[in-house]
């Protein structure tokens, strides 16, 4: 896929998105107005920005649970208003505040996302079918972690995917931790992307960091996948700047990831990367990028109003909500 | 009325099904040359795309069910032995069974776990298990056990229509059964119960096989003791009201199940009928059902699995009438 | 004497079992860096080898777990939340429970499942689930509750010990209670229930943390109703004799469990109580628990899982008195 | 390994063992003297019987399902005619007729088995633990078929078993089907083999109708296994004369396997080969085979009489079996 000029603003744009409104819920957790947990993208948007902001919007995703799908969300153009309300535990959440932290946005096909790691895969398995037998080119993709691969789930998923030649990309975000383990204690070679072979399938690395590679190497997939040629592996090599999960100690093993080391991988900030190429490449001026910024602080600050300003879910909405009718 | 086999029954929902919707198909392993004869027929009728021979993965087979559902299929997922549902139990108890609700209602998932439950073949713990009880203890699934032939066809159409996931658990014992099923179209709403046999002096609860093995006993007993079979057919939704018209009745009931009693059918069903007629009762609610065991195989499985001789004695013992020996035999159909 | 906190005395507990049998591991998602902080400091200790932080891979977790305690180790195998058995109960119910007995008591399968269970965090599904009533449906496997970090050591200890596989469960509301514990070596041993608090007008029989949610209750109704508070710490075995003579004072039965109702631990120990004391109780056992549906997260959650004013509503029902407001609030730890 | 003149006889011994074992469960099941089913391992033996006869006693094996684990325990040098008893459901079993079909004998490390394909990895993880732990160059030998390879607990246990380099063997005994689905329909490559590289071990493929190719490819792997290097897989390529499981349509997907086909594959036949093998390397006489085969009829015989003779077990056997002491 060759971007156009509007293609890389427009990446741009979901990229702040998706920092920004994860920026913003750092600190509503922060500031207890979340009613769970939170666990940053920050340092890791590139994957899933990249990994979705030129797919259709029939096309379907599993987000990853890193950013709780913000990025991702960012990307596809879902409703990250309601996302956000949704960790408020507002009835304005995406699941009327039933969830605490799931995306669910069907018009922009996120039909659901679950809480066990590594569920993600068996049921893009299922998306991939129903886009195979629908028939008018959907794609399904799915982003997991590094470590999420340690699961069968992925085994499975990804061979009944090879097997059925079915329209599914997996994007990889390999952020070289799962919670509290280096994926290379728990992973014996150095890419996931390795896996890809023992299916068949395209296995490749790009840089985590650099949305637009990200971007190409994931439309590559989608191209292919669209075109009947079956699944493909997308591995990113990205960062995580913040702990597992909001509050709890960043360890890695027992003992505490430096400071310095955060510092030295904030050199690889994927916004700060993305700025600079677009400005040495012309593509946008200081002053845009500014207007762009300012225009998504507001976005975020009206985001704040709407958060605050919902009303806590009545329980009378769960009364008749076990089934379908 | 024609006679038809119970996995024949099974066979002509799931074909009628398939014909009336397109979203409708079935996913498993050996589904197209069928391990119980239930889908067998359908690969030629409906095409590879709409009985998919799958990979041996639980986790993908049930996942996949639920993402195809969520995206507007009618998948059917054969899980082959009740037993292998617990190797997806994720997907079954946490995502299938809660994702409508979690997702405000935003999702449906319309489909069926499809399972050959049940012992009395000798094929041990791991190909013999009843998961009732497991996936009763877990909101948000639909759960159907069909004792004959009729309620196999009837109740497996009402599943496939379904907005919500269903298990549809049939017995392996209950395969070879023939019954009457008529030609023509028909349904079975669920939680609606179905009194197999009218009694006065003892009510037996049961579902599955079990009604097999109750209504045997019941014919046995016959003019000894008046016994009532309800079978509820959908465990859930169930049908209490039924049950408790029934006990208002005997004053006396059994819950007979197949699977161990902890947390089992008989303790909900013995409980809720203590919640709601603890005044009718005549004495405190029985429980017959399998060994505090895994299932043993070989001639040790009778030691676990309730028999109907277990059935009479818990009938006398409630009855305060001295024990006597029965005839019945347990069914023991070799599987293949 | 001296007080810890709860997840220090299960830490103390893997501690001086490790130390004190070679063959004891722990194998585990983030052990190292310990999630909930239960087994900090121990790698340091004991080493990588015995402190094993391994891949997200439950069904390998748990079934390295079995293979390893076969072959003559005790392995902790650390399943983080106890939501996450989903996703290895093939390896936990139908291998770890029933390969002694099935394999002829030729082999032992030593080992825990620790896991951490529970809700009111907000957490939702798949992060607040209570799989007792999973686990006590399956013959073979331990379980183990405890409610106090006196009990969390001692019965800790005590699972290590034993020869057969034991899930145990502790709470994560629990594990900043401190409580006293001795400095000296004890065990607890299984199946001996503790009256947490005596009473006369009712029983209340709870495990975990609704044995704190319990005591919160009985003491505000202090002088109002006399609540007879028990915690069987162990649901297998069962202490259902200290249970009974309770019943047989009071008359009187609430069972209190976090967990949803239907096939759950009140049906079962409200069967058994009425299957043994019939004619003691004045009125039919009662259930509370959650509510019939997945746990929602956010504000939603206390609409599910069972509150303070639950438990009190139960108790002036049962006795015929006017409803009173409680003051009790149900604790919720942010967890991290 | 090289193999001495005694060592092939030996082989020779185990194949046939398994052979006519397997041929007198067929039998036996027929004649209606199981308690449950059987899964015939005829034409398929040489894996089970390669890959185990040259073990040591104290190494841990894990059974395949087909043949219920005869050649597996006909190599190892276990019981046979307590896994034919308990077949028979009695007493004398391995298991004293407590499963009907599981292999159990301890004392040559054959600690349990189970009934769900695909269970074997992860146990199979534990024991190579417990090899590793306990220091005494043992290993853990894990059997399985080509499709319990789509088992997501395949992915766990081998990336778990190469991530702690345990000395694991994993065996893939590849007879072309899974019940009634072909591999080449379950999987979308050529060869289970190729999924070693996922995990960074190495994955050979051997002719699995030969008995000796096995045997070497086997124990390569089990002597770098003990040496601390890791994990391998071997894939060994068989056939499979029987249906999936005695008494049942021999179908392929919805088609019956047509009955040249399998007189076809019977050319093939791992006993006649290695026969055929042993003869013309002038390592054993026609004569000499003959007596071999002999006293292994006599041995089947005496079986028959040992399985006929036990008695059922006794119900109070499980009185108090839940639980050890
Ligand atoms: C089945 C299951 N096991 C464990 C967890 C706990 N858990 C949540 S996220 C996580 C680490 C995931 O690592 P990775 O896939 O690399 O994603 P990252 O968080 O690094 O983006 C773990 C262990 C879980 N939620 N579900
Ligand atoms: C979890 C689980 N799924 C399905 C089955 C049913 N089943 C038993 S053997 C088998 C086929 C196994 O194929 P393969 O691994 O190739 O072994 P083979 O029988 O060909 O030797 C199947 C589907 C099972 N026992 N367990
Ligand atoms: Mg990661
Ligand atoms: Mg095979």
């Amino acid at each position: 896929m060759r971007f156009k000029k509007k293609d890389l603003v427009r990446l741009y744009r979901n990229l702040v998105r998706a920092r920004k409104f994860d920026q913003a819920a750092i600190r509503l957790l922060g500031e207890g107005k979340f009613t769970s947990f939170f666990h940053a993208a920050y340092g890791g948007e590139a994957p899933g920005v990249g990994g979705t902001t030129f797919l259709r919007q029939d096309d379907y995703i599993y987000a990853h649970h890193r950013g709780h799908g913000i990025p991702h969300a960012a990307g596809k153009g879902a409703d990250l208003f309601s996302f956000m309300a949704e960790h408020c535990g507002k009835i304005t959440g995406s699941c009327k505040g039933i969830t605490g932290f799931h995306a669910c946005d069907p018009e922009y096909g996120m039909l659901g996302a679950g809480g066990t790691i590594g569920s993600a895969f068996p049921v893009s398995v299922g998306w991939g079918l129903a886009a195979q037998k629908a028939g008018k080119g959907q794609v399904a993709v799915c982003f997991f972690g590094d470590s999420s691969a340690g699961r069968g789930t992925m085994h499975e998923g990804m061979n009944m995917a090879a097997n059925w030649r079915l329209p599914v990309v997996w994007v990889c975000e390999n952020n070289g931790m799962g919670q509290f383990v280096p994926i290379k204690d728990a992973y014996p070679l150095e890419d996931i992307a390795s896996m890809a072979a023992a299916y068949g399938m395209p296995g490749v690395v790009v840089d985590g960091q650099d949305v637009v590679a990200v971007a190409e190497a994931v439309m590559a997939a989608v191209e292919r996948a669209r075109k009947g040629k079956g699944p493909s592996l997308v591995e990113c090599k990205c960062l995580r700047f913040r702990p597992h999960v909001e509050g709890a100690p960043d360890w890695v093993h027992a003992e505490v990831r430096p400071a310095e080391e955060i510092e030295r991988l904030k050199k690889r900030d994927p916004v700060t990367l993305y700025r600079k190429k677009l400005l040495k490449q012309g593509i946008l001026t200081e002053k845009e990028l500014e207007k762009i910024d300012g225009e998504i602080d507001a976005e975020v600050q009206e985001m704040e109003r709407f958060c605050e300003t919902g009303a806590y879910p009545d329980p009378s909405i769960l009364q008749n909500a076990l089934y379908a009718d | 009325m024609r006679e038809i086999l119970y996995l024949q029954a099974i066979n002509e929902a799931l074909a009628e099904e398939m014909s009336r919707d397109e979203t409708v198909f079935i996913i498993g392993e050996s589904v197209q040359g069928s391990t119980f004869n239930t889908t067998v027929g359908l690969v030629q009728r409906f095409g590879p795309d709409r009985v998919m021979d799958a990979p041996i993965s639980e986790n993908g087979i049930a996942g996949a069910a639920v993402g195809a559902a969520t995206a507007g299929y009618r998948p059917v997922a054969d899980l082959m032995f009740g037993d292998f549902i617990y190797c997806c139990m994720d997907e079954v108890l946490l995502k299938a069974a809660q994702w409508h609700m979690l997702h405000a209602e935003k999702v449906n998932v319309p489909l069926v776990f499809k399972a050959a439950i049940g012992g009395y073949s000798g094929l041990c713990n791991e190909h013999s298990r009843c998961p009732e009880a497991v996936v009763l203890h877990h909101p948000g699934l639909k759960l159907v056990l069909p004792s004959d032939p009729y309620d196999a066809k009837g109740l497996l159409k009402t599943a496939i229509r379904d907005n919500n996931p269903v298990c549809y658990f049939y017995h392996k014992q209950l395969l070879p059964m023939t019954g009457e099923v008529p030609e023509e179209e028909y349904t079975i709403p669920f939680g609606v119960a179905d009194v197999k046999r009218e009694g006065t002096d003892v009510t037996v609860v049961a579902t599955s096989f079990q009604v097999s093995l109750a209504l045997g006993v019941a014919a046995e007993m016959e003019g000894k003791v008046s016994v009532e079979v309800i079978d509820p057919r959908t465990l859930e939704p169930l049908d209490l009201d039924t049950i408790l018209e029934s006990v208002r009745k005997t004053g006396r009931v059994i819950v007979l199940d197949e699977d161990t009693l902890r947390c089992g059918i008989g303790a909900e069903i013995g409980m809720q009928i203590m919640e709601n007629a603890f005044d009718f009762l005549d004495a405190p609610v029985k429980r017959v059902g399998a060994a505090n065991m895994p299932i043993p195989g070989g001639v040790l499985e009778k030691t676990c699995l309730p028999q109907p001789q277990d059935l009479a004695n818990a009938i006398t013992d409630l009855l305060g009438m001295d024990r006597f020996e029965l005839a019945v035999q347990t069914a023991g159909v070799k599987l293949l």
